[in-house]
């Protein structure tokens, strides 16, 4: 048996973290433009939130769960397809 | 989206992070077989705020200083129960705790040749805890302890340079890499990976609140860091350097300096920009393909 | 098999009869007997171990940190400046619940520098959250090895073990030593088996940040565990005496305690001295007995108010204060008894600090000192050429 | 309960000496307990070391005040360290030295036996280290420990022909001394 008092409770499962929201924090949030976007995939590997993705026939999505508006797909995108427009909350 | 990956979102990383994104190549790179240790600063803090972790691999912290002591003793674990070809361990440390309170422990686990890859997140200060300076701060950066005074301006010290410590040390392959440049950094991560022994990489990571740079301009620093000549990228295999970022046009160091507020305090001294562009310029001749180093 | 062997060599032999899988230290007086044994026991194969040299006693307590999370049996060993040098991982080892075991021959604390015997050292840490386990001789605190992996590694526990042994007197001594077979240590001490490790099958991360809303009941986890953990201690050394046939008592041992009037408490190889005390003195027509506390961590409240309320006179020996404060084993002692009936009447005494030698005839005066009077924390012995030589 | 006191200097052996009478002691059938003075002495600095020989069960941990024995492995320390203090009447001071008792300054009391330890030990063993001839002339002169005891003692202590050489010394020194 163990006790419950023996276990530790700072252990984390993995995936926990999905259960946090960052989308919230947003001012700015990324908009695709699928007629300029080539799916190249520069912006999936630029983004720390790891919230991007791309095919050659979705083009790119962002999943705004997460996405913190930081803006680095727009500045890596080689088509200049991702704007950033202002959140309106 | 919501699958679980290696590293996960839902962190709580400053927007545009380089560390967080340096983090997720790294892990993406390693795969699933590996152990992290990580020390205390930011990248602990912002993925592990119990009872969430972003970690999809094995992860533990400790304390500031001992990272790679607790991948030590992970190694040793390992192979006491014969599982040492079921995962590869991975050290992980912030600027301060690899080249200062950490230092004598990496030190320690690099001589006795620990079979560890150690990344160092460089974002050239203690951002974790509010920006003050480490010994990878750059010169005349500015920190909350090495502020932009009026009779002095920054920090007056020079980048401890912890690579070539490495390459004294006698450390397989020792690396640097930007988070400028995704591929690079992956591929480096992933040699190393293959090397049994000790294996040394210094990731240059923007940090939006700690330069003073815009949250989207966490890749172009990344890159001008490269290209002015100021972060140099490198591969050091057994003593020799078997490869250097070729950067055909040298760009001025004033362009990367202009984008953070931490150089403001210098940008009407071209005086002092000149003092910089000399650490730039001899970088490009110190840093060549095939020099023997150790 | 009984033989003749020195403390440190002896505490080594049975360590390794524990069969620790990963064992890092660093040398330091009196300990370096201890790890330089085991380097030899592991480099003559008798030990299947992996033996990490490493560059300080930090890097040490963090090696069988991190070998602890990945799940094995580690063990280490320091000694004073060593200890405090561990310091900050031992809090970190507490508080992540790993079994970890860890000698220290206790030494004073500098400054001046001094090598020799007194409990500053692991006192001084005792908030960690470790169990602290103390050793009235040799083949206690071999034994207590044994006892002490067991009760670390109980599912009930999950904490660090101390097992306590003072510098050089038991350290750098010759006794004989009875040592248990491989065969009987591997039944009383089966292999660990962790909760939770690091494992790329079930990918855990470990040692998260415990916010405002987390921190305080991690640390009510480990205060519980240090209430209900002396079920486990006390089983270890029923367990121990069954099979082994050596009893020291559980949590405190008590000597010639029944129908004494004037008890000497303490901790440690003076308890001995104590004993053989207590012994002449009843010889004279004095009823003494000796309190021993085995175990100071978890502090044995329950033992000890049984042990002493109804008394006359307790009189406290111990090697360390809290400078400013008090004799750190005499306040505990004294929290204890707040409160219960038939208190007796508590003389304590600061002694043998930084090896000052305890001579039968110096315990003998102690108690016709507290026979006169109450004595509150009195330095006992102090030099008076250098008394005087400081005051002028 | 006898109590032994031992001096030397630091690489003389002495705490080995100690070990070596409490291991014969207690393969003799007896309780012992031996240990040195604590320290960090270095080679040829003054040590001490200490054995107590019961038929009762030792508990006692403090050092040696007042022994009934003394043995002193290097004469030069003879007025340099006060080898006498505490010894009880009629105890043996076994002295390891070629000069005749009347030619050391000695001013205690006691039983003074002499014997030229370092140059058996050259003779036999090759080294100056005269700790297991003191030994075996101990065991001569106070049968607190047997011949046999400290032989086997030698045999855990040490290995191969470095044992069958202490033996050797040893025997010469308690046969010498042997009435």
């Amino acid at each position: 048996m163990v006790s419950r008092r023996a276990k530790n409770i700072l252990i984390g499962k993995p995936g926990t973290s999905l259960a946090n929201k960052t989308g919230g924090w947003r001012v700015f949030f990324p908009v695709v433009d699928k007629m300029k976007c080539v799916a190249c995939g520069m912006c999936v590997m630029s983004c720390p939130e790891g919230c991007m993705q791309t095919t050659k026939e979705t083009k790119t999505l962002v999943d705004l769960d997460y996405c913190k508006g930081c803006g680095i797909c727009a500045k890596v995108c080689p088509k200049t397809a991702i704007s950033m427009l202002k959140e309106e909350k | 989206m919501s699958t679980v990956k290696l590293f996960n979102a839902g962190h709580t990383a400053c927007s545009g992070c380089g560390e967080s994104l340096a983090a997720r190549l790294v892990m993406e790179a390693a795969g699933p077989n590996v152990i992290v240790t990580n020390s205390t600063g930011c990248l602990e803090v912002f993925t592990t705020r119990s009872p969430q972790t972003a970690w999809g691999v094995p992860w533990v912290h400790s304390l500031f200083e001992n990272s790679g002591a607790l991948a030590t003793g992970i190694v040793a674990a390992l192979k006491a129960q014969g599982k040492e070809n079921e995962a590869r361990v991975m050290a992980f440390g912030g600027d301060g705790s690899t080249a200062d309170i950490g230092f004598g422990i990496i030190s320690g686990m690099w001589e006795r040749g620990d079979d560890v890859l150690y990344v160092c997140f460089d974002n050239e200060a203690y951002m974790n805890t509010g920006i003050q300076r480490s010994g990878l701060t750059p010169f005349m950066g500015a920190t909350s302890t090495s502020p932009a005074g009026s009779v002095t301006g920054g920090n007056q010290k020079q980048k401890k340079n912890l690579p070539m410590i490495a390459v004294a040390h006698g450390v397989k392959y020792v690396a640097t890499a930007s988070v400028g440049y995704q591929k690079d950094l992956q591929n480096k991560i992933k040699k190393a990976l293959e090397i049994r022994g000790p294996k040394y990489i210094q990731i240059l990571v923007t940090c939006p609140l700690g330069w003073g740079s815009d949250s989207s301009l966490t890749i172009q620093l990344g890159r001008l860091a490269v290209e002015t000549g100021l972060y140099p990228l490198f591969e050091v295999e057994e003593g020799k350097i078997t490869n250097t970022m070729n950067v055909a046009k040298p760009k001025p160091v004033e362009e990367y300096l202009k984008l953070q507020t931490r150089f403001r305090h210098i940008s009407k001294k071209p005086e002092e920009i000149a003092k910089i562009q000399a650490i730039a310029d001899a970088n490009f001749k110190k840093y060549k393909k095939d020099s023997v180093l150790f | 098999m009984k033989k003749v062997t020195e403390g440190l060599k002896a505490i080594a032999e049975t360590v390794a009869l524990c069969r620790p899988e990963v064992v890092s230290a660093y040398p330091i007086t009196p300990q370096t007997h201890i790890v330089e044994e085991l380097s030899v026991i592991v480099a003559n194969g008798r030990l299947k171990c992996e033996f990490i040299n490493v560059e300080s006693e930090f890097a040490a307590a963090s090696v069988v940190l991190g070998a602890s999370v990945a799940g094995v049996r580690a063990y280490s060993t320091t000694s004073s400046q060593g200890l405090l040098l561990m310091a900050e991982v031992l809090f970190n080892m507490a508080g992540m619940r790993l079994p970890v075991v860890i000698t220290d021959a206790n030494r004073a604390v500098s400054a001046p520098i001094n090598i020799w015997n007194d409990w500053q050292d692991t006192l001084t840490i005792r908030d960690a959250g470790m169990i602290h386990l103390f050793a009235e001789d040799n083949q206690e605190a071999c034994d207590m090895h044994l006892q002490a992996f067991k009760i670390a590694e109980d599912h009930e526990v999950m904490l660090p073990v101390m097992v306590n042994l003072d510098g050089f007197i038991l350290t750098h001594a010759f006794d004989p030593i009875e040592f248990p077979s491989q065969e009987e240590v591997d039944k009383y001490l089966p292999k660990y088996v962790p909760l939770e490790k690091l494992d790329v099958k079930n990918p855990l991360s470990f040692g998260l940040m415990g916010g405002p809303d987390r921190y305080l009941e991690t640390r009510y986890a480990m205060a519980e565990t240090m209430k209900t953990c002396p079920a486990v201690i006390r089983k270890a050394a029923r367990d121990f005496n069954q099979m082994f046939g050596r009893n020291y008592g559980e949590l405190i041992e008590e000597y010639k305690m029944n129908d004494a009037e004037i008890v000497l408490v303490s901790m440690g190889s003076i308890i001995s001295s104590m004993k053989d005390v207590a012994d002449e003195l009843r010889a004279a027509g004095k009823k003494v007995g000796v309190l021993k506390i085995r175990c100071y961590r978890p502090f044995p409240v329950e033992d000890i108010i049984k042990a002493l309320c109804g008394k006359k006179k307790a009189i406290i020996l111990e090697k360390a204060l809290s400078i400013g404060g008090v004799g750190i084993l005499t306040a505990d002692i004294k929290a204890s008894l707040y409160g219960q009936k038939n208190v007796p009447e508590i003389s304590d005494f600061i002694l043998g600090l930084g090896g000052r030698d305890i001579r039968i005839s110096d315990i003998k005066a102690i108690v016709a000192r507290a026979e006169k009077e109450n004595v509150k924390g009195e330095f006992y012995g102090l030099d008076p050429k250098l008394v005087e030589e400081m005051d002028k | 309960m006898i109590e032994i006191r031992l001096h030397g200097r630091g690489g003389q052996g002495v705490v080995t000496a100690a070990e070596l009478l409490a291991t014969a002691a207690f393969l003799d059938g007896k309780h012992t307990q031996a240990f040195p003075t604590f320290g960090s002495e270095r080679m040829g600095a003054p040590v001490a070391s200490f054995v107590r020989i019961s038929d009762n069960p030792i508990r006692v941990r403090s050092q040696i005040y007042e022994p009934q024995h003394v043995i002193v492995q290097d004469p030069t320390l003879i007025g340099t360290v006060d080898v006498f203090a505490g010894l009880k009447a009629g105890g043996l001071v076994l002295i390891n030295t070629e000069k005749p008792v009347s030619e050391l300054k000695i001013k205690g009391s006691g039983n003074v036996v002499t014997i030229p330890a370092t140059q058996i030990a050259m003779e036999i063993i090759g080294r100056p280290i005269p700790n297991t001839v003191m030994v075996g002339a101990f065991a001569a002169l106070t049968g607190i420990v047997t011949m046999d005891g400290i032989r086997k003692a030698m045999a855990h202590k040490f290995k191969g022909d470095v044992a069958a050489k202490n033996v050797v010394a040893a025997e010469k020194a308690y046969n010498m001394l042997k009435k």
